[in-house]
């Protein structure tokens, strides 16, 4: 089949798309991807903080082609019976239509909800929920982080959990105040009410920083003809032989590891998942780190 | 926010945000924004993100049937986030109809005989809305028909005009809308002056009627130009790569 | 909606007589076809009305319930719209075929009844419904079901709303309060049709539809011309003849010029229609009052 | 040590498995691993029922995981989307192009480890069906606890809570009489897990899981040549 193309008879862009395979083959026998990039690279990635005015916090990460924009909106709710004394954190992932071929309008996709149920776990485990309390048993905060892929170019777990960890750093919980009918303001009218009201106990909160128990990040790795490419694209996806996630903290710690193929993979191919995962979070925290600072909300900014 | 409320919206001849009352917001049109889509365009108007993805021409689902005509199906959500109070999943009433009204203006400008049988599908996503979505959406929308490379008859381009305070306010924000006593928003080709889509709101005599809409038209002319270099420059940015990409080839060879 | 069928001789036919200002069924160009308005065709509805325009035949019932506000308006009552797209009218309504015809047309109803985004516009006094500031008042559902279609359902829609609403008889409300004023009052119904409070409709818009058939601007289009026009645009217009809501719709632009030039049919028709509906309206509420 | 119910670390709960339990369907089995119990049905390859997931190539394979109560919500749409992967990976799909084979799941009982119980099941209906398969393939869960070297093979629900972090692996197993014998490669075909480990611990919970897939597997291999014995 590849005989016309060795032949020079197609073009470059046409052999790419009748022989899919047979095209990326090429380029990694000789140690590159289509799109450049040495195997065990990332593709380049960005973190735009505050894109969206009318969110609390948003971040837009693109990684190559891949967008994802993480907005988070906080409510003030009624206490849940069941957890008096803790708020919630609702995540949502959802695929836009506009964001692949494949995604239609309506209905959740599988690749959303597998997606939503990953990063409700894993932002479970990071955001502790008592510190959205506000009054015990009465009221404490909702805080929906809803993330949207907008363009769907590959490795979208890397993405989203990115733009949710940016969003939910960049986070400052508005300040709360309860007057004495249970009237509860926020923003600037919380702060301005907890002025008027010093000396009394203290009803509300000041503006505060979300804690995070540590910044997990994760990169997907691809098993393609027993080599390992980092970050494939929506182009290599459906070409891997087995295609794995691992997630990790700053400590090293995983805090996720899903793999999934038609392969199997051996010891040496997970070590080597995880080995990619620790180098690219220490990149990707350091340009966190970065993007934090320059919009003024790195964690030790309140110190000063 | 009480006594803000309560501000007058225009003084001495000029708007809360310090813009003129003929003056659009700061306009950012930019095409080839989504790698997977046929074409895609993002608007920004200041606070108003409109980012719009087309797939396309493709078989049209089975069950709408055949058609000697091609067919746009325009799908129009608004982000969660992009409203003050927290939206939801799932389409409202509202996002219907104004899918509706968007495929009316780029109807009328789209080429439909040269794709029978096949669907053009125009999602669009409101990242955040600061005021008149549909002629951003629509601007943004036909941009990224172009950018697909679907046969039109002429770009669309679309803003809105309010009334408010005795004045007429072009590209008004999402707080002068709030309070317009009345408004339009209107579609127009530029090139061969068709309207595609006029939608008004509130009351308006006749003579207030032209004059709203000729400032609009106005504003439209000012956006196709725009819209035209947009689409001129990711042109010669193209061609400039596949300049650069054979020379590589050829030095490869 | 699965659309009829027409040959290119039909439509070359109904162009040709519209150009001659001389239509299929002998009407001009900016005719409306016979309008006949009954009132109180439901007992049970606080209001309804069925209209019929020509074969198009809709009847919209009205039902006014207790309810809260909209926390964004606390002062005022509510309306909420809904159309059925009954298959007896076309059978590509069965099952969901009819959803987004009719939410085209609930949203359309809605527009011209309703507040625009800042509260002012509107025909009507909504205020009129409120019992007590942000916690009660009342909430007209107001349901439009559609028994034929023989084209122009907007306009026959919007005649049929603002009578039903016109028809509606508001019942009293007293708040009683009770011993203890944190308690819930309760809200006493006066059930006295003789101290029912009537909507004041008089500056609710009628919808007029206004299409190019050809060269030419055309209202209340029958079915079979529905299909040979191009562009369209329905104008909600009020009895003053100011213009209250605006769409386009259909595939085709137009000229500017002739898009100013529809919207003024539309005032002319609509001073006709509004001026038809009012007798209608008068006579059969005289009629009710001498049999009351 | 020895855990609540007596068993020993890396020890798994008792083992069954039914077949053709269902008439209508073309493989059924009910795999029972302590208090977790799957019924897993296959039917096809059949028809495909919506083009849109026609494989001109192959067959598809469609996953359907039901709760044992409620409506299925996006912790059952990820362990379909896992459950279907390893289904891909063991089935020749390629012999039915344009087919569809469809794995019902249903949960009867949920003690711990109902992910990998499913798995299970899912291999042992497909055998059942006579689906052309590649190889076989078996999948155990794991819980990693506080306690010095608390790795615990095949949780229940109270040890899965209490643990630090749990994990769910399959393999496809080296199979007694296999031909392509590749005695120290791990074979990992999916994994899941939740919670924090160290890369060790992670590595350790994969290697014990792997020893408990390979004892499954043989299980399930014996099973069904009882269940077919002119197979042999």
């Amino acid at each position: 089949m590849a005989a016309a193309a060795a032949a020079g008879q197609v073009d470059a862009d046409t052999f790419r798309r009748l022989y899919p395979d047979d095209y990326l083959r090429k380029f990694v026998e000789q140690g590159l991807r289509p799109d450049g990039r040495p195997l065990a690279a990332a593709r380049p990635t960005s973190i735009g903080l505050g894109a969206v005015s009318t969110t609390d916090a948003s971040a837009l990460v693109k990684v190559g082609s891949t967008t994802a924009l993480a907005g988070v909106k906080c409510e003030v709710v009624p206490a849940l019976p069941e957890a008096p004394d803790a708020g919630r954190l609702v995540v949502q992932v959802e695929m836009a239509p506009l964001c692949s071929a494949t995604t239609r309008p309506g209905r959740p996709s599988e690749g959303a909800q597998v997606l939503t149920e990953q990063l409700s776990a894993l932002l479970g485990s990071v955001v502790d929920a008592r510190q959205l309390c506000i009054d015990a048993g009465k009221v404490a905060w909702a805080v929906y982080v809803d993330i949207y892929v907008l363009d769907a170019d590959g490795s979208l777990h890397d993405a989203c959990l990115l733009a949710a960890l940016a969003a939910l750093s960049s986070l400052r919980l508005r300040a709360v105040s309860i007057d004495e009918s249970g009237r509860v303001q926020t923003g600037a009218a919380a702060a301005a009410a907890q002025q008027q009201q010093q000396g009394e106990r203290p009803a509300g909160q000041q503006e505060r920083r979300l804690a995070l128990s540590c910044q997990p990040v994760s990169l997907t790795c691809g098993l393609y003809r027993g080599r390992l490419l980092a970050d494939p694209t929506a182009e290599e996806e459906p070409l891997l032989e087995a295609q794995a996630t691992a997630t990790l903290d700053e400590s090293g710690a995983v805090l996720g590891f899903a793999a999934g193929g038609t392969a199997a993979v051996g010891q040496i191919v997970v070590v080597q998942c995880l080995e990619a995962a620790k180098m690219r979070g220490k990149e990707v925290r350091a340009m966190l780190q970065q993007a934090l600072e320059q919009a003024g909300l790195a964690a030790d900014a309140d110190a000063s | 926010m009480a006594a803000l409320e309560q501000q007058p919206l225009l003084t001495d001849g000029h708007r809360r945000d310090g813009r003129a009352y003929e003056e659009f917001r700061n306009v950012f049109l930019k095409t080839g924004v989504i790698s997977q889509a046929s074409g895609s365009a993002y608007a920004e108007f200041n606070n108003t993100k409109v980012m719009v993805g087309v797939y396309g021409p493709r078989q049209s689902e089975r069950k709408v049937g055949y058609s000697e005509q091609g067919r746009i199906s325009v799908d129009v959500k608004l982000a969660t986030f992009a409203t003050r109070q927290r939206g939801m999943f799932g389409q409202t009433p509202e996002e219907r109809e104004l899918s509706a009204l968007l495929a009316t203006a780029l109807e009328a400008a789209t080429n439909l005989a040269s794709f029978p049988k096949a669907t053009a599908d125009v999602y669009v996503l409101v990242l955040e809305a600061g005021g008149g979505e549909l002629g951003v959406a629509a601007t943004a929308a036909a941009l990224a028909l172009a950018d697909a490379g679907i046969e039109m008859f002429d770009l669309v381009t679309a803003c809105s005009v309010s009334r408010a305070e005795g004045a007429l306010l072009l590209d008004p924000t999402v707080d002068e809308a709030a309070r317009e006593e009345a408004g339009l928003t209107l579609a127009l080709m530029p090139a061969c002056s068709e309207v595609t889509q006029l939608v008004s709101r509130g009351p308006w005599t006749s003579s207030a009627l032209r004059e709203a809409m000729e400032l609009a038209m106005g504003g439209c002319a000012q956006l196709d130009a725009l819209a035209r270099q947009v689409l001129k420059t990711a042109a010669a940015e193209a061609a400039a790569r596949r300049q650069q990409e054979q020379q590589q080839l050829q030095q490869a060879q | 909606m699965a659309s009829p069928l027409i040959s290119a001789g039909e439509v070359q036919w109904i162009t040709a007589g519209v150009s001659f200002n001389c239509r299929n069924d002998g009407r001009q160009r900016e005719d409306f076809r016979e309008l006949s308005a009954q009132l109180g065709v439901i007992a049970q509805a606080t209001g309804s009305a069925r209209v019929q325009l020509g074969e198009t035949d809709v009847i919209v019932g009205c039902k006014a319930e207790i309810g809260s506000p909209d926390p964004e308006r606390p002062d005022c009552g509510r309306l909420v719209f809904g159309v059925e797209c009954s298959p007896v009218a076309s059978p590509a309504f069965r099952g969901r075929g009819g959803d987004e015809l009719s939410g085209e047309l609930a949203r359309a109803l809605e527009r011209s009844f309703y507040p625009g985004p800042s509260g002012r516009a509107g025909g009507v006094d909504l205020s009129a419904l409120s019992i007590v500031s942000g916690k009660t008042c009342w909430v007209l559902y107001v349901d439009a079901l559609l028994l034929n279609i023989g084209g122009n359902l907007h306009d026959a829609l919007s005649v049929a709303a603002k009578a039903a609403l016109a028809d509606a008889k508001i019942p009293k409300v007293e708040v009683v309060q009770g011993e203890d004023p944190t308690d819930e009052p309760d809200y006493e119904v006066d059930d006295d049709p003789q101290q029912a409070q009537r909507l004041d409709v008089a500056r609710v818009p009628l919808c007029v539809t206004v299409s190019q058939i050809g060269a030419h601007s055309v209202v209340d289009l029958t079915a079979q011309e529905e299909l040979c026009s191009s562009a369209s645009v329905q104008v909600a217009v009020d009895a003053s003849g100011a213009v209250c809501g605006l769409t386009k719709r259909r595939q085709k632009g137009v000229d500017p010029s002739v898009a100013l030039e529809m919207v003024e049919v539309a005032q002319r028709a609509a001073a006709k229609l509004h001026a038809a509906l009012a007798d209608s309206l008068a006579e059969q509420q005289a009629q009710q009052m001498s049999v009351g | 040590m020895e855990r609540t119910d007596g068993r020993s670390a890396g020890q798994i709960r008792t083992v069954r498995c039914e077949r053709g339990l269902l008439t209508r369907a073309d493989g059924s089995a009910q795999w029972t691993q302590g208090g977790t119990c799957c019924l897993a049905s296959v039917t096809g390859p059949t028809q495909c029922y919506a083009s849109s997931k026609e494989d001109a190539e192959r067959a598809t394979v469609d996953v359907v995981f039901r709760p044992r109560s409620g409506l299925a919500g996006a912790l059952e749409r990820q362990y379909e989307a896992l459950i279907r992967r390893a289904c891909e990976a063991v089935i020749v799909a390629a012999l039915h192009p344009r087919a569809l084979i469809q794995v019902v799941l249903q949960v009867v009982s949920d003690d711990g480890g109902v992910l990998a119980c499913a798995l299970n099941a899912a291999c042992a209906a497909l055998l059942d069906a006579a689906v052309p398969l590649r190889t076989l393939c078996a999948a155990v869960s794991a819980a990693h606890t506080e306690d010095e070297g608390g790795l615990l093979l095949d949780p229940t629900a109270a040890e899965e809570a209490a643990a630090a972090a749990t994990g769910t692996f399959a393999f496809l197993p080296l199979l007694a009489g296999g031909g392509d014998s590749k005695g120290d490669e791990l074979q990992l075909l999916s994994s899941q897990t939740r919670g924090r480990l160290t890369t060790d611990q992670l590595l350790d919970m994969i290697e014990a899981a792997k020893q408990g897939a390979d004892r499954l597997a043989a299980f399930m291999q014996q099973s069904a040549r009882q269940a077919a014995p002119l197979a042999q």
